[in-house]
């Protein structure tokens, strides 16, 4: 019992995690089509940047619960900047190319983004536990959980929500789902296409950037962080339908839950867990469980 | 007239939506067929049923009086059939010469074979005449891309004729081809076809190239058959003229067929 | 038709005996790049030619290491030393695998087969991961080569295994330059272009991809060994996603116009790096990343371009785009 | 017709011509590669150095590592180190350096290209066991000296190179920090009824917990394992890995996490009460206690992987290795830094002994040797004189609220002989032996 109520929640917290560290990636992906693997390298710069700024700040001595407006707020300089020096700097050149060849070069962009970290900040690491401490535990059924992982699990249902809310009954939302459906067609009518990719780019980044930046208490930020989180959240992703949002959010459940359950039940097989379960998904829907409905033109 | 395709009580439901039900048709060797029907009413439904593109939710499909229901597309090209798109289906990267050579090539090959070359000048030869019997042998060397979209229809129907098929399916044969040049187009269509006594489907939205080039036509509605017989009576026939004639003046000129879960060959 | 070579094939045995001398030319670190670099160059072979039919192998480092895990268990449990052996058995072990998992993975294309390939690449590295008895992560050592019963040592010793390493290399160059065009390299043209098209003229998709993965499968799993004999261990960072990630950059840089390009490829990205870690032991990867950005830019269809295009500007008949088999 | 054929001509005859030039390119390029390798060097010993400087291992290991390189190779070099080691040089020859990424999927042919390109006079390095096992044979091939300064697993000598000539370990292999784990435990007195691991699913986290629950077999016989914790390497999220261990209620607790996953398992755990509610023992703890300060709950017991960073013994070398790392990088040196400068220092008193830094004159005076380095006495006694031995120490944790400084009390130290293996004893076998041999203080 106690271990089906533990596997429940660290399945959940595991989740939010996945879920907030791999929605901008499938977010990029349905809509300008690119498998950006310098979602890791936006991943990692979130995190450092929280980590450092919530460490310069709490060196002043400041009360705590300002941190946790500085984390969105790291998140969002981070995002902001990196995602429209990449995209305005580098990818807009490169649009419409192969879509195999644009992995290329986002893994080129994500190399260079790893130096740059690098050369910012070094590579000592970076521990900023304070918001992580500060809000104390609640116990569930005896086991100790940090309220900030709760506070994890519900940005992320926020974050999923927004989004929803966003793509589905905002006018903006529906103008991109036609960018998404048909390109061309939406040049021609008149919706500014350029702007669209730069915004979602943007907000993509950024919520990478998010996604490191929560994390970053929980943690210590040490370089290649972000090269562990590429691959875990293109499983997510292809799990759940590449570009569905739900999707992600599924894909998340999915993994975090089983993840979860092995280290519960039969620790050795956590390595492999996450590869086990994408496997296993993809053998029965091929396209992941949330694939988008695409227009056959026979 | 020997009957080669029969098909009893075919019909195919996506979900709740009934996109073909209760189709009867026969074909007999060497005819040509019109087929009409404004878009929805399960024509192209028919065709990829009978190629084996869609499994049909019930019925039975009859080549020379085998069942070949459910069997998959390659099979069934193999047995004979064959059809065009009404979306070219071509290798647009590649040169014109270069998409008849790879179509021939693996026309004739049922296995993959590996380490003999494909392409000598037999098949080289081979390629040439079918484009030059589509009259296109003059844009050999251009890239699918740059073609005018008649000529990619005839290169995509030239395609469908590389294993010589006994029947064959034209969607929408004349779709991007301009109005004034319908007429030509399948005349060059039909003596091309007809030098090799295959039996041709055709689905046709303009009913003077109908009227012109099939003796029979066959009228869908609403996923049934409406009407079938000779061209002039179904033409006359008047609730092929309420449902069928009349709707085609409100026909949209781009058209997408039916949406599927999931990305296939498309 | 058989008995006639094309002239890739011609250049390729040409070339052969010149890349052989290169060991008595060249310093012997150099060579040492070269060797390397024909192993890894296998694999990316296999990686090219599954790119050729618009398959993205993200888990090619599966085959890989299946290679050189086979020489090394062989070598540690069966005391096997002799190559040819050794690649014959490393061959058999990648063409078994990958035709049962052929039947999974024939039905994705895109990004569903780079990722399912991926994984199940990662399985079999979690699995030698947690398995003690071969070293996990460290992996273990193999046996000095020996030829026949021929067990030459130093010098000899490594001339000997170069040399096998060329001609074992060449041969599957020239195969697969076969294959390409082959019927099968033709279907697998156009597989990459338009599926339903290829389905339609009556030739199984699936199966051109699944007799396509077990050649892949079968040059990787060869080039495994040739690396592990050279390397003389193995460890599981072979079934790693990064180095098949990075076999997947070598082939899309190098571009899939020409069977060598990936071979030429793997050692000219070897070299680069070794002068960027030179140049720049911290921030080498920056090197490495812009010099990629640089080449898709300038060079999209990768570095074999440059080839046509020096040819293009000295005034050779650009003919058509590139077409399978040359 | 004619024209397809002529067009098939002319893009083979292309591309024979590409073979051609990419030959000649590849020709080209190597020979300019070969170029800068002829030059000869005279008067610096150049020493190939490879750590970690990219990739996860990085920032605890590698980075740390080179910065000691540097700063132990300027001293040398200015002649500024204190006693013995005061005259400058390699027996009075300058030293130059050369760093490689051992994040490289080609190190044995990186190793080549620094013996034959580069013409270093011995390569220092190397982390992690799997590139030790793979450079040591290509030592002994190229005949060059090589001197691994870290990597920790036993089989090197016992089982890979078993006659060494050219390779020499100037650290003691790791089955010592977990039988010292062990018996620390016992020696102090922690209740061990039940126990449970957390380490990395890769070789060294598997043989760490390996070596500790054989040992603790042997050091109590009731204690019981309660949970096997192997997450991934660099997971960083342990949640789910620190409820098991909540649930399974263990007395003690092993990990032998190292850097990121080290630090983010004590800021996890601690906030959750794992801390408190069992008794932990990190293997590696020492090099993130001054980082994590407060955070590192008091009670944790804490290794160096040797008597290394704050459990090294007084001295004046080790006074001014602390100092004059901490002014030039900010931060205190940890184990990887005390292990390079102790590689360093050993090859020094190799040189200066045999008065010559020549690559015979340093093995045969490397061999066996005994000397100091800024963790205390270091001797080659294993390997016919190529591996060496060293005491280790453990200590527990306690935060000085008052002045915000971290330190280990209750430390206790081990002799060599009692933590590890005799010579030609394979360590797994030697610990279910019941530490046949041991010399125990």
């Amino acid at each position: 019992m106690l271990t089906a109520v533990a596997i429940a929640v660290d399945g959940l917290g595991f989740a939010a995690w996945l879920f907030l560290s791999s929605v901008g990636l499938t977010l990029i992906y349905g809509v300008m089509r690119i498998l950006n693997i310098a979602h890791g390298g936006f991943y990692a710069l979130g995190a450092y940047t929280a980590a450092w700024a919530v460490g310069l700040y709490t060196q002043t001595g400041s009360t705590i619960a300002l941190t946790y407006l500085i984390i969105p707020l790291a998140a969002l300089v981070a995002g902001v900047v990196s995602g429209l020096l990449v995209e305005r700097g580098i990818l807009r050149f490169m649009y419409g190319r192969d879509e195999v060849l644009m992995v290329l070069v986002t893994y080129a962009i994500f190399l260079i983004l790893e130096d740059v970290t690098k050369l910012i900040w070094g590579t000592d690491s970076y521990v900023s536990y304070q918001p992580a401490y500060w809000l104390g535990t609640i116990d569930v059924f005896g086991l100790p959980y940090t309220v900030y992982k709760f506070l994890i699990i519900a940005v992320a249902i926020a974050v999923g929500a927004a989004l929803y809310v966003t793509l589905n009954h905002t006018r903006v939302g529906k103008l991109l789902l036609v960018v998404i459906e048909d390109r061309e067609v939406s040049k021609a009518l008149g919706i500014n296409v350029t702007l669209f990719f730069t915004v979602t780019f943007v907000i993509g980044a950024t919520l990478g950037a998010l996604g490191g930046a929560l994390t970053a208490p929980e943690i210590s930020v040490v370089p290649g962080i972000g090269a562990e989180i590429i691959v875990m959240a293109f499983a997510v992703i292809v799990i759940g339908g590449m570009g569905s949002i739900g999707g992600a959010m599924l894909g998340a459940l999915i993994v975090g839950f089983s993840r979860a359950a092995f280290v519960h039940l039969y620790p050795p097989a956590e390595l492999f867990s996450i590869y086990l379960v994408m496997a296993a998904v993809l053998a029965v829907k091929p396209y992941g469980l949330f694939a988008l409905a695409e227009s056959r033109k026979i | 007239m020997t009957t080669i395709l029969e098909t009893k009580n075919l019909e195919r439901t996506f979900g709740a939506v009934v996109a073909a039900k209760d189709i009867n048709i026969r074909i007999d060797a060497g005819e040509v067929l019109g087929v009409i029907g404004s878009n929805g009413a399960g024509k192209t439904t028919f065709v990829n049923m009978v190629t084996g593109y869609l499994p049909p939710s019930s019925g039975e499909i009859l080549y020379r009086g085998a069942p070949i229901t459910g069997k998959p597309t390659r099979e069934i090209m193999r047995l004979g059939i064959c059809r065009s798109f009404q979306i070219p289906q071509l290798f647009p990267e590649m040169g014109v010469l270069d998409n008849m050579l790879i179509a021939l090539t693996i026309a004739k090959q049922q296995k993959p074979v590996l380490f003999r070359p494909a392409i000598d000048r037999v098949v080289e030869d081979e390629a040439i005449a079918l484009l030059t019997r589509f009259r296109i042998e003059r844009y050999a060397h251009q890239e699918i891309q740059t073609l005018p979209q008649g000529v990619r229809k005839l290169v995509d129907i030239a395609m469908a004729t590389v294993s010589d098929p006994a029947l064959l399916f034209l969607d929408e044969p004349t779709s991007g081809v301009s109005a004034d040049e319908k007429m030509d187009f399948m005349r060059v269509l039909i003596d091309a076809l007809k030098s090799t006594d295959t039996a041709v489907l055709f689905i046709e939205h303009d009913m003077e190239i109908v009227e012109e080039f099939s003796p029979r036509c066959v009228a869908f509605y609403e996923g049934t058959i409406l009407a079938d017989g000779p061209t002039g009576d179904v033409l006359k026939d008047a609730k092929v003229r309420e449902f069928v004639i009349g709707s085609e003046f409100h026909r949209k000129p781009d058209e997408s067929v039916e949406t599927a879960t999931g990305k296939g060959a498309a | 038709m058989t008995k006639s070579f094309d002239k890739t094939e011609w250049g390729l045995m040409v070339a052969l005996p010149v890349l052989i001398c290169l060991i008595f030319v060249l310093p012997a670190w150099v060579v040492n790049y070269v060797q390397v670099s024909l192993g890894t160059g296998l694999v990316a072979l296999g990686v090219t030619i599954q790119m050729r039919a618009g398959l993205v192998s993200f888990g090619q480092g599966l085959f890989f290491c299946v290679g050189g895990y086979s020489a090394g268990l062989a070598g540690k449990f069966l005391g096997i030393s002799d190559v040819f052996l050794l690649l014959v058995l490393g061959l058999v072990s990648g063409i078994l695998i990958s035709f049962v998992l052929g039947f999974l993975l024939r039905r994705y294309r895109e990004i569903f087969f780079a990722m399912l390939s991926l994984a199940v690449s990662m399985i079999l590295f979690g699995l030698l991961s947690s398995t003690e008895e071969l070293g996990s992560t460290d992996g273990f050592n193999l046996p000095q080569a020996t030829y026949f019963g021929w067990a030459p040592e130093g010098d000899t010793g490594k001339t000997m295994l170069y040399a096998v390493t060329c001609v074992v290399t060449v041969i599957w160059a020239i195969a697969l330059n076969r294959i390409l065009r082959s019927p099968l390299g033709y279907i697998n043209e156009a597989i990459r272009e338009n599926e339903l098209r290829v389905e339609y003229l009556g030739t199984s998709a699936r199966q051109a991809v699944h007799v396509t993965y077990v050649i892949a499968a079968a040059v990787s799993a060869t080039g495994g060994v040739l690396w592990a004999m050279a390397l003389g261990h193995v460890d599981p960072e072979m079934t790693n996603w990064t180095t098949s990630g990075q076999f997947v950059f070598v082939s899309i840089l190098a571009g899939t116009g020409n069977i060598v390009a990936p071979l030429i490829g793997t050692f000219i990205l070897e070299i680069v790096r070794v002068y960027a870690v030179e140049v720049s032991p911290n921030t080498w990867q920056m090197i490495l990343g812009t010099l990629m950005l640089l080449t898709i830019v300038f060079l999209p269809k990768g570095l074999w371009s440059l080839m046509n295009t020096a040819k293009k500007k000295t005034g050779t008949v650009p003919a058509a785009e590139a077409v399978a088999g040359e | 017709m004619a024209s397809a054929n002529k067009g098939a001509r002319a893009r083979a005859a292309r591309s024979s011509r590409n073979i051609l030039m990419a030959a000649t390119a590849l020709g080209l390029a190597a020979s300019f590669v070969a170029a800068g390798s002829a030059q000869a060097q005279e008067e610096p010993v150049k020493i190939g150095l490879v750590t970690f400087l990219s990739g996860g291992a990085a920032g605890p290991f590698g980075v740390p590592a080179r910065n000691a390189a540097e700063l132990v190779i300027g001293a040398i070099n200015a002649g500024s180190l204190p006693a013995p080691y005061d005259s400058a040089g390699f027996a009075g020859r300058q030293i130059e350096t050369i760093f490689v990424d051992e994040n490289s999927k080609q190190k044995n042919a990186d190793f080549q290209k620094l013996v034959e390109k580069d013409g270093v006079d011995m390569v220092l390095g190397y982390i992690s066991s799997s590139s030790c096992k793979a450079i040591a044979p290509e030592a002994e091939k190229a005949e060059k000296l090589t001197i691994l300064f870290d990597c920790g697993t036993p089989q090197i000598f016992e089982e890979i190179v078993t006659d060494p000539k050219y390779t020499f370990r100037t650290g003691a292999h790791a089955t010592m920090d977990n039988v010292a784990a062990a018996r620390y435990l016992v020696d102090t007195g922690v209740k061990t009824g039940s126990y449970a691991g957390i380490n990395q699913n890769y070789a060294f986290g598997q043989d760490s917990w390996r070596d500790f629950s054989a040992s603790m077999a042997q050091v109590d016989g009731e204690a019981t394992i309660a949970t096997e914790q192997f997450p991934k390497i660099y997971a960083g999220q342990y949640g789910s890995e620190i409820s098991a261990l909540l649930t399974s209620k263990p007395d003690v607790i092993h990990s032998s996490f190292w850097g990121g996953d080290m630090e983010a398992f004590v800021i996890q755990g601690s906030a959750r009460g794992v801390f408190e509610r069992s008794k932990v023992v990190l293997t590696t703890g020492e090099t993130a206690m001054h980082r994590l300060g407060a955070q590192m709950p008091d009670g944790t017991v804490i290794g160096a992987r040797g008597p290394h960073g704050d459990l090294a013994p007084e001295s004046d070398l080790n006074d001014w290795f602390r100092k004059a790392y901490f002014d030039r990088f900010g931060t205190l040196p940890t184990y990887p830094s005390y292990k390079m400068a102790q590689a360093l220092l050993g090859v020094k008193a190799a040189a200066d002994k045999a008065g010559s830094a020549d690559q015979d004159a340093v093995i045969g005076a490397l061999k066996g040797l005994e000397w100091e380095g800024p963790s205390g006495k270091v001797s080659m006694a294993l390997a016919n004189g190529h591996q060496a031995i060293q005491g280790t120490a453990y200590g527990t944790y306690k935060f000085d609220k008052e002045t915000g400084k971290a330190a280990l009390v209750d430390v206790v130290r081990y002799d060599a002989e009692c933590v590890n293996p005799p010579a030609g004893m394979n360590s797994i076998d030697w610990i279910e032996s019941g530490f046949e041999g041991a010399k125990c203080e």
